[in-house]
């Protein structure tokens, strides 16, 4: 039972921080490496915060969205952008975005490992302390709760957004056919700057609340899970949402099941054997339509 | 009226259009031929902001349109379907038409989609399954349907009967027709004489960028150097 | 001179190691596979030639084709799961292993001293074999970069289809290059190991990845001279702009930005088409074509049946 | 079939008696029962074809009649659904296709497929560089013979150290079939050569085809223009709709009502006959 708990929480920080970026990827096009940099960021941005004045926890959590909403959205602008506009072609300016993505996360991340020594930093100076709660025998923190009802939440308002919106029909079409979305009067533009916003925003609420979770996160904890969010991205198939959500609860549940068989330090490798196994076996993913594409 | 005046594109050193000049009127069905390469296509995405035009000018009624990318066209009310349809295959019919009326009042666009039902009754009954299930034929009334809840003033029509068995293609005719009908504005590229020879008011004959030849319907079917073009541009040049 | 060779004999060594590791991922993206895989190539060289020296006494030059060939033969099982797999996929697939390269590492017990490393890693490596080892890795990739097989493998990356039509086992080139990538991967990590006596989990993290994808898209990803630049200019910069100090990721990670926006064939690329820019000046211009005028769009030409496809 | 009406007599006839034709007894290439259909989609519906050694064949048809799968067909670039493929008596419809020039047969493409990055010359020498290695000679200063023989006869000595960027589009296409021709292939497979020339280009690329085929070399031609294929071809093949319509001598295909119910609408025949 305390496992499910555990995986309940550790599937919805994948989850939050995954759906931002299989949206962005499976509608417009664009695989943020630097969506790592952006969860960091946003939690060592509360943190300098904390440095100056207290402030409430969920206070805390507003600001998270807005720093990675705002970095994310300048990465956009200033970065992809400018690299697709230049690309000769949709392959060059898939390579280049994913270099330029690597490159543009060296510099928060930089930032941040220059302040922090490399030590891990938390939020402890909010004063907020998460209150513990024991039914039959099973420990569930607020934390987790919270984080459950935000990634279950944000899951359920995207999946309702995409299928029911006008606007979200449109985002749809723009991963199908984006010369045709032109036509029918869709700004590719002004849609790819929303959607890097809200997975910025996503990636920033996920870097507090696994914050919180762990006590303290370090800087580089942004990379590790940019994999395993890829992992659970291709595991359901991209641009499904519902693949997105079984894809992180299921890697979620094979590290938790993989801790208590082994001592621990293979949990790493789960993502990608998940990874290698999905790209063979069904490289479209569980919930995939689109076929991956290949040579 | 949209009116075409001296419109110049290239591609690399292709100069696909060099100087046409086209004019639709509402209600009208305007046909253009030519053969393969001879900038029909080009002249479509030209008008729809796909490309950019070199030189000329593209007005649709009072409203310069000529330069404006694609996304804004549509809002003067000027609708492409493209060549080889392009419907959104892993969507269903109706989000199809629903993605057709992005840019209209929503109230106006439940309206026109009724319409539509009307119109293409087979849209009605295969409404939420994928569009890429449907065939040829249905996939081009979907197409039609797509563009027509933008509630366009005028239509572009790349290749409608392209790949269509002929049963079809009469099909296709009469919804066009109907289109007319209903007062938008037709321009319709071809390579199919036929299919438009019967609803089209005017038809220009495009050759290598440049109207070759334009008179009514009457008068292409009068004359034989026209279906020559067809058959082999040099025997154009010869008669 | 020999002061400044003295002083500088690290970073000498670390200059050549880093081209090899280069190398190691531009081969693959010469034939237009985006595999990163040669990074976890590096890491297992580096482990297997210090086992090979700590267990079994090896020589430098033993070492250095065992340690290569290994990585070489994981190469070619790797490749022949994934070669199929293209762009983004390819890439990430290919991260993933060398991620799970350094989880294997950091477990594996005393083959490879978990997160400590293996230390006193002593062979017979002098700096002339070496240079003359990284010598003969350029030659050899020089001579695929002129000629016929410069011509095919230009063609198998620019467009396959026509590659096909050519004559060319697209499949086997794809293949070759996970083994010549696996091979010149884990040259470069033994090199890597017997210069430093020592190898831990730095040998195989995803920041080795980013230093050699930053090298070569700097210095440029379709020539061998791409990848010495860049190789140079990555190892001695530090060194060299003492004020960049602690900011130096920082300053990486823009040089990578600025290279991915502006910079799509590098410096060396740069290089080039400064040289046929004053080379055309001299020479008759054949019906020069307008620099405004765009390409083709693919869109416009498609296929007949990929339109029936839809 | 219908003999052709008087109409038709404004059709130019056949370039070369069929006499004249050399070599027509055997089959350079035999196509039998092929079919290609993509999901639903029946793009080439079972075709059976036997072009003759030593001629120029053509194929018409609308477009979406199926002759670019045809092509890709032929050329192992998809998959087939069904059927055989015979070139010079091989079977190799399982092949893979980097193996289609070996079993001698070259190519151009629909669109212009050169490299950006390399010369004229060079992109020629690929051609070459895909014959087997006893057939190679490479000198060490300069061009192969062969390439500096097929820069001369498409008239690209001139360009050859030109990017494909430098040059017109028609040239381009002439490098295309300098390439192609490099390959000393028994078939020469041209995927519209001449989409994009104006007429004097055409009437050049026309003549060196007929050239090539007083050289014994067979060649099938894809084309939209009639008038070139009337004037370039031995045989003709009419498609619709992924299926054989009818072959024969050019202007009797042409002259086809269903040929030219396929082109222009099945109205035609009946608004033309008022005439």
């Amino acid at each position: 039972m305390q496992e499910l708990v555990a995986i309940a929480s550790l599937g919805s920080v994948y989850l939050l921080f995954a759906l931002g970026l299989s949206t962005a990827w499976g509608t417009i096009g664009i695989l943020n490496f630097a969506h790592g940099a952006i969860f960091v960021s946003a939690a060592y941005g509360c943190y300098e915060l904390l440095e100056v004045r207290q402030l409430p926890v969920l206070v805390l959590a507003v600001v998270a969205v807005l720093i990675g909403a705002a970095m994310s959205l300048l990465m956009q602008v200033l970065v992809f952008d400018q690299v697709r506009r230049r690309a000769s072609s949709e392959r060059a300016a898939e390579t280049r975005i994913l270099i330029g993505g690597i490159g543009v996360a060296m510099l928060p991340i930089a930032l941040a490992s220059h302040q922090t020594k490399n030590l891990a930093f938390g939020l402890s100076a909010s004063g907020f302390e998460a209150s513990v709660w024991t039914i039959g025998g099973v420990r569930v923190s607020s934390v987790q709760v919270a984080t459950v009802v935000c990634a279950v939440g944000a899951a359920a308002a995207l999946a309702w957004y995409l299928r029911r919106t006008r606007a979200g029909l449109a985002l749809r079409s723009l991963g199908v056919d984006d010369q045709v979305a032109a036509l029918m009067g869709i700004d590719r533009r002004r849609y790819a700057w929303a959607t890097m916003a809200v997975a910025g925003g996503l990636a920033g609420l996920a870097g507090v609340l696994l914050t919180l979770n762990l006590g303290a996160i370090s800087a580089e904890s942004g990379d590790a899970l940019l994999i395993k969010a890829f992992a659970c991205v291709v595991l359901g198939g991209v641009g499904s949402t519902l693949g997105v959500v079984v894809g992180c609860f299921t890697l979620a549940a094979s590290e938790v099941w993989v801790l208590t068989q082994t001592s621990g330090m293979w949990v790493e490798a789960v993502s990608f054997g998940i990874i290698f196994a999905v790209l063979l076996l069904r490289p479209q993913g569980i919930f995939g339509r689109q076929e991956v594409r290949r040579v | 009226m949209l009116q075409i005046s001296d419109l110049h594109v290239s591609y690399g050193h292709v100069e696909a259009v060099a100087g046409i000049d086209l004019e639709v009127r509402p209600g009208q069905v305007s046909l253009v031929l030519g053969p393969n390469g001879a900038g029909k296509s080009t002249t479509l995405n030209a008008v729809a902001g796909v490309v950019r035009p070199a030189r000329g000018s593209v007005r649709v009624g009072d409203l310069d349109t000529t330069g404006l990318p694609a996304h804004r066209v549509v809002g003067a009310g000027v609708a492409l379907v493209p060549e080889g349809r392009r419907v959104f295959a892993p969507m269903t019919v109706e989000e199809n038409l629903r993605l057709g009326g992005h840019t209209t009042a929503p109230g106006r666009a439940r309206e026109v989609l009724e319409r539509i039902w009307e119109i293409f009754p087979v849209l009605h009954e295969r409404r939420r399954g994928a569009a890429g299930l449907l065939s040829g034929g249905e996939q081009q009334m979907l197409a039609f349907g797509r563009a027509l809840v933008s509630d366009p003033a005028f239509v572009l029509l790349d290749e409608p009967s392209m790949g269509l068995a002929p049963a079809m293609v009469d099909v296709v005719v009469e919804k066009v027709g109907l289109m007319a009908e209903s007062g938008i504005g037709v321009l319709m590229v071809e390579q199919n004489a036929e299919a438009g020879l019967g609803i089209a008011s005017d038809v220009t004959v495009v050759n290598r960028g440049q109207v070759a030849f334009r008179g009514t319907s009457a008068e292409v079917r009068a004359d034989a150097s026209v279906l020559r073009a067809f058959l082999g541009e040099s025997a154009l040049a010869e008669g | 001179m020999s002061a400044f060779y003295a002083s500088n004999l690290v970073l000498v060594q670390a200059t050549l190691v880093a081209i090899l590791l280069a190398l190691s991922i531009q081969v693959p993206l010469r034939l237009g596979v985006f595999s990163l895989a040669g990074v976890g190539s590096y890491g297992i060289g580096a482990y297997v030639s210090a086992n090979l020296v700590l267990r079994e006494e090896m020589g430098a030059v033993p070492t250095m084709l065992v340690s290569g060939l290994v990585a070489a033969a994981v190469g070619l099982v790797l490749g022949v799961v994934i070669y199929r797999l293209a762009g983004l996929y390819l890439a990430m697939a290919t991260i993933a292993f060398d991620l799970t390269v350094g989880v294997v590492a950091l477990n594996g017990g005393e083959w490879t001293g978990g997160p400590v490393g293996l230390f006193g890693v002593f062979a017979d490596l002098t700096m002339g074999l070496l240079f003359g080892t990284v010598v003969l890795v350029l030659v050899l990739v020089h001579l695929t970069e002129v000629g016929r097989l410069a011509r095919r493998i230009t063609t198998v990356r620019e467009d396959p289809e026509l590659a096909a039509s050519m004559g060319v086992n697209v499949r086997a080139y794809r293949l070759t290059a996970f083994v010549v990538s696996g091979f010149l991967g884990g040259l470069a990590g033994c090199l890597n190991t017997l210069t430093r006596s020592a190898v831990g989990l730095q040998d195989v993290s995803f920041h080795l990845v980013v230093v050699a994808l930053t090298t070569i898209i700097v210095g440029g990803a379709l020539s061998w001279r791409g990848a010495v630049i860049g190789a140079v200019l990555f190892t001695w910069l530090p060194s060299v702009l003492e004020v960049v100090g602690e900011w130096q990721e920082f300053v990486y990670g823009l040089i990578v930005v600025l290279a991915a926006i502006f910079l799509p064939t590098g410096l060396y690329g740069l290089w080039c088409s400064a040289r046929r820019r004053v080379v055309e000046r001299f020479r008759p211009p054949v019906r020069p074509r307008r620099p405004d005028e765009p390409d083709v769009p693919a869109a416009t030409v498609a296929p007949e049946h990929e339109v029936a496809a839809r | 079939m219908s003999s052709p009406s008087t109409r038709h007599g404004t059709v130019p006839a056949g370039p070369a008696d069929p006499v004249d034709v050399p070599g027509t007894g055997t089959a350079v290439l035999e196509i039998r029962d092929l079919a290609v259909h993509y999901g639903g989609v029946k793009a080439v519906d079972g075709i059976t074809m036997t072009l003759a050694e030593g001629g120029i064949s053509g194929i018409i048809g609308p477009n979406g009649s199926g002759k670019s799968t045809l092509v890709a067909a032929l050329t192992r670039l998809t998959r087939l659904t069904r059927g055989e493929l015979t070139v010079g008596g091989t079977r190799y419809e399982r092949v893979r296709p980097g193996r289609v020039p070996g079993l001698g047969i070259a190519r151009t493409f629909q669109t212009v497929r050169l490299l950006g990055d390399l010369s004229v010359a060079a992109n020629v020498q690929l051609g070459y560089d895909a014959r087997s290695r006893a057939e190679r000679r490479a000198p060490l200063r300069g061009l192969p013979g062969p390439v500096a023989e097929a820069l001369e006869r498409t008239g690209l000595t001139d360009v050859a150290r030109a990017r494909p960027s430098e040059l017109s589009y028609g040239t381009q296409r002439r490098v295309e079939i300098a390439r192609a021709i490099v390959m000393d292939p028994r078939l020469l497979l041209l995927d519209e050569p001449t989409a994009g020339m104006n007429a004097a280009e055409r009437v050049e690329i026309s003549a060196l085809m007929r050239q090539l085929r007083s050289e014994g070399l067979s060649q099938l031609l894809i084309e939209h223009d009639v008038q070139m294929m009337l004037d370039t071809c031995d045989h003709l093949f009419a498609m619709a709709q992924g299926r054989l319509l009818t072959e024969g001598r050019p202007a009797d295909v042409v002259a086809d009502p269903r040929v030219q119910e396929a082109y222009l609408g099945k109205g035609w025949k009946a608004d033309a006959a008022d005439q």
